[in-house]
């Protein structure tokens, strides 16, 4: 096993990272910008080596400081973490050329999987369903109308170039295609100067389920069962829960094996997770990601597998420790994230904890680099702690969550933590009823 | 390690007695550390190599970075890299203490990713000090040296 | 269920019994001393109120207190906590007549477990080995010879009236068994005024063995495997273990079933352990706990079950939550007793916290009332908080505990953090090769 | 509630407002929280019951209870219970403000475990001021009465 890896990443999944690490007696270097000089991962970590200013493309995301931090302290290997360098083929490639292991797959794959459109072709060529669209730009209304017919309504017109709503269309049935064309197209044409469109079949209230994947490139899959992230704001996740409270046992069986044949059939290594649309029944593919994932904790409460040491394990080379056999899903699982931000606003709040006292007992997990004193920069991602709960039930868990949250003392900056309060009293999540498009409506609520 | 390169006097003191200590019984590394501070130095046939990272905490309350002690006119590292004060071993270094160095002159030499990087005279001065070894790794912002 | 629970207890394990009280939507009252008046339990509790000044016996032992404080408060139900009134049966009677519900067994088998004389006779009657003795004080050396004859070599011989180890003495063989005998009356005399003393089979190096039951009293008996508690110094557990790294698969099924066979002749209602001693493949019993014990996490932890929980179900009334063949036991689960004493010294170490982080991530629980800016009263018992871990295997947990240790900040106080490190660098700790007296060896090597 | 029994200003004008509303809206219990501080009113057919607990910690610093706030002077409850001003429902209180007391004079009773425990004058003195009301339920050490 290796003796030393960098840890190419910062606060709690740096932290994370550090522990599997500590556990497996694997010693650690931080790598950290000026900002982070006092942050927990430095402070507990063997070495550490400040590699740049405090804004990221200078430090997190410089692969030069990053690899001559690795070369100065004879790092064997570099685990990038969440975000950052982690799906970065280019990065991979590097510290591989530099003689240390890259912690996650292959850089062929993370290429692959880092582009939608080849990583959907992949996707179906393993068998799995896609959303069904227009496959490019559509030439004109009549075009539209023979795809359409085979796409199936409703039908969303989508700008080619792009993005934030903005040349996007519904057309609920063929009635209104070529009106909801037409305008999609000028839109279009306005807002980025391309009038080219596309056609997907539109789904209104689709719930974002994803399969955690480990893989060893040796023949070993397995899956750790399914997560529900639907409850997402501005396509950031705030709450994730395992089992999914929609799907039921055939549909949870049909998903994993979807996601297990195709890591199979691509020969992949490493952890991984599969994305997809769930809607009545059907699930279509979004993307895989080819990284550890800020929620992993929750599947490995109700697995008991320590996701990050497999990753350490199969870039070493061994096998997976377990088999799919092996894997018992037990119980449920929440995870609460705790945003430095404000519950209502969402303004960001970065600044100096006051007071910290994180909840304990049984069932509580947290996963934080927060302590009293600490200062939270204001030059990152906003995530600073994780509260994960797991009990023997749904309800049992939900109420755990009330009761950690209560606990939970955070002072000095606002956090989301009044925001999982006010969802964990809301009937919609108690009774599991709410998809992609929920809690930005529930979160508009409470707005002034 | 010779008498012509200060460091802070406790830091310098503490690495100057572990390497002699390292060649008295013939060690390639020692780690030492008391309270918030922690020094590993170690030998390889090459170079010296000394990293400087904060010990297990005690107390999760802010400490002070041996990077923060800092005279005025301090040149800091620009990246993370290895150390050299001479442009090859056998050469003699860019700079001793006392020099008077003109701006632009090259004071010494960070190689990362197997470039090497000239740091060059910000400014015309006299070389106060340097608080580096040759072939020592170097994290960014490090104190290279002090100009007068 | 229960509306309002009052909890007659302080420090962590108050938190523990008010943390299993809200997860069950159940309000809660807090008791406590003018010492107490800062203290955690108190602050999350729905009211509180202060029962009496510091000494225990004014505050948590002051009966008419306790109950007065139901009664203002309108609470339903009283719950003991461990120690303090847990096992008294008198006030278990007292809850009852004033109209609340104790949470804990009826005062008859609080009574009968509560004195050893009978809690022995009860165990032999069903079928439960003791360790061989003379049931009672013998005569002379010639009755003495006979009676070890039966009991076998080597024999205790111990005070009738004793304590301390003064008036015991081994007899390795009939050889020795004479002037032994002598001895230890003639010290008993001396010692207590009284020469009596009684024969027992000598166990050299057993290891304490307790199984952990769940009952319904209405036929729901179930087991949670065994604790290995044999890491004791002054007959006070420091780390206890489960599964005991010493039995194998038939000791475990031989010994939860005597338990869980006891328990359900017994007809038993609440939380309740068996302990044993354990030596060359034979147990023998040595007293029950009618209660809920301070090491009982790990049990949660390898089972998932929640004790307290199932602990306030079937005091309403209610049957177990599980049957056996629901039981799984999964890994391995390891506790330290984090005390406020030096951990060389053991000298008491009470004051103000000024700095506490407790360490988190995976398989890591801890039950503590701490926090930064808490003062540590002088007046109780000093144990102050508890580091849980769980793993796959026992090897996985050492390491964890390992790098928890490392994390958990606990400043101002001397804790006996330093001693668990030690203790996880320890080859016969590692090895599981220990037994009831080898703490107090291992402790005596460190001292000046 | 009457205006004789001046409670510390801000915790007895809370009181009071909640159980002002109490009366208006035709409840039986309100809880309000502020901060720290958190009160619940609530009325049974016979008493008006007051508990104050500390609210859901916003952080974990010391914080003063209100049973800290307490003039020179003041009797406080020798044991959890339930207080009277009156021998019984239809006497006349022991004491109001103003009265002078003698030493061993009954000033109050506080029932625990069903048995009515008479709190006598330590020492004579004037009746400064009643911290509680009848039929309230105290805890051990709360202030009771002030005598000057």
């Amino acid at each position: 096993m290796f003796e030393k890896v960098l840890i190419a990443n910062r606060g709690e999944i740096a932290l994370r990272i550090h522990r599997a690490c500590r556990e497996m007696g694997i010693r650690t270097v931080a790598v950290h910008s000026t900002a982070d000089a006092n942050a927990m991962h430095v402070r507990l970590a063997d070495e550490s080596v400040c590699i740049g200013p405090a804004p990221a493309r200078d430090s997190y995301l410089n692969i030069p400081a990053i690899l001559s931090a690795a070369a100065i302290t004879g790092a064997d290997a570099i685990h990038p973490g969440v975000g950052f360098l982690s799906e970065n083929a280019r990065f991979a490639n590097m510290v591989a050329e530099h003689g240390f292991v890259f912690i996650g797959p292959t850089s062929e794959h993370l290429r692959l999987m880092g582009d939608k459109v080849t990583a959907k072709q992949a996707a179906r060529d393993f068998g799995i369903p896609t959303v069904p669209g227009s496959d490019g730009a559509v030439a004109d209304i009549d075009e539209a109308r023979k795809l359409a017919d085979g796409i199936g309504y409703p039908i969303l017109i989508k700008a080619a170039a792009g993005g934030g709503g903005r040349g996007m269309r519904v057309a609920a049935t063929e009635a209104s295609l070529a009106e909801a064309f037409a305008t999609a197209a000028a839109e279009a044409r306005a807002a980025f100067g391309n009038p080219q469109v596309y056609l997907e079949r539109y789904l209104g209230r689709p719930r974002h389920i994803e399969v955690q994947i480990l893989a060893d490139g040796q023949g070993g899959v397995v899956h750790l069962g399914e997560r529900d992230c639907s409850l997402q704001r501005k396509h950031q996740k705030l709450l994730e829960e395992t089992p999914s409270p929609a799907l039921n046992a055939g549909e949870r069986a049909m998903v994993t094996k979807l996601a297990t044949d195709a890591v199979a059939q691509l020969g992949y290594c490493g952890a991984g997770t599969l994305e997809f649309l769930y809607q009545d029944s059907a699930f279509f593919f979004i993307e895989m990601n080819t990284r550890l994932q800020v929620e992993h904790p929750i599947s490995e409460m109700v697995t008991g597998v320590d996701i990050v040491r497999e990753q350490l394990r199969v870039a070493d080379g061994l096998p997976l420790s377990m088999r799919q056999s092996d894997i018992v899903l037990s119980g449920h699982a929440i995870e609460c994230r705790i945003n430095a931000e404000n519950s209502v606003s969402f303004r960001p709040s970065p600044g100096q904890i006051t007071a910290y006292l994180a909840p304990g007992g049984l069932g509580v997990r947290v996963d934080s680099a927060l302590y009293e004193g600490y200062i939270v920069p204001p030059h990152y991602d906003s995530l600073v702690a994780k509260l994960i709960l797991h009990g023997t039930g749904r309800n049992e868990c939900i109420m755990r969550m009330r009761r950690a949250l209560e606990e939970y003392v955070i002072t000095g900056i606002d956090t989301t933590i009044p925001l999982h309060q006010r969802l964990a009293a809301e009937p919609d999540f108690i009774d599991g009823n709410y998809d992609v498009h929920w809690l930005e409506r529930f979160v508009a609520r409470a707005q002034p | 390690m010779p008498d012509e390169k200060p460091l802070d006097p406790t830091v310098g003191d503490l690495v100057r007695a572990l390497a002699a200590l390292l060649d008295e019984v013939n060690l390639s590394e020692i780690e030492y550390a008391q309270g918030e501070r922690r020094v590993r130095v170690a030998r390889n046939t090459a170079a010296t190599s000394v990293t400087v990272a904060p010990a297990p905490i005690a107390a999760p309350v802010a400490h002070t970075p041996l990077s923060a002690i800092e005279p005025a006119g301090t040149i800091k590292a620009p990246m993370v890299g290895t150390v050299y004060l001479a442009p090859n071993p056998d050469a003699a270094p860019f700079i001793k203490i006392g020099d008077t160095v003109r701006e632009g002159q090259t004071l010494l030499i960070v190689e990362a990713m197997k470039v090497m990087n000239h740091i060059a005279a910000p400014r015309a001065g006299r070389v106060a000090a340097i608080l580096v070894a040759d072939g020592m790794p170097i994290e960014y912002d490090q104190p290279l040296l002090v100009l007068e």
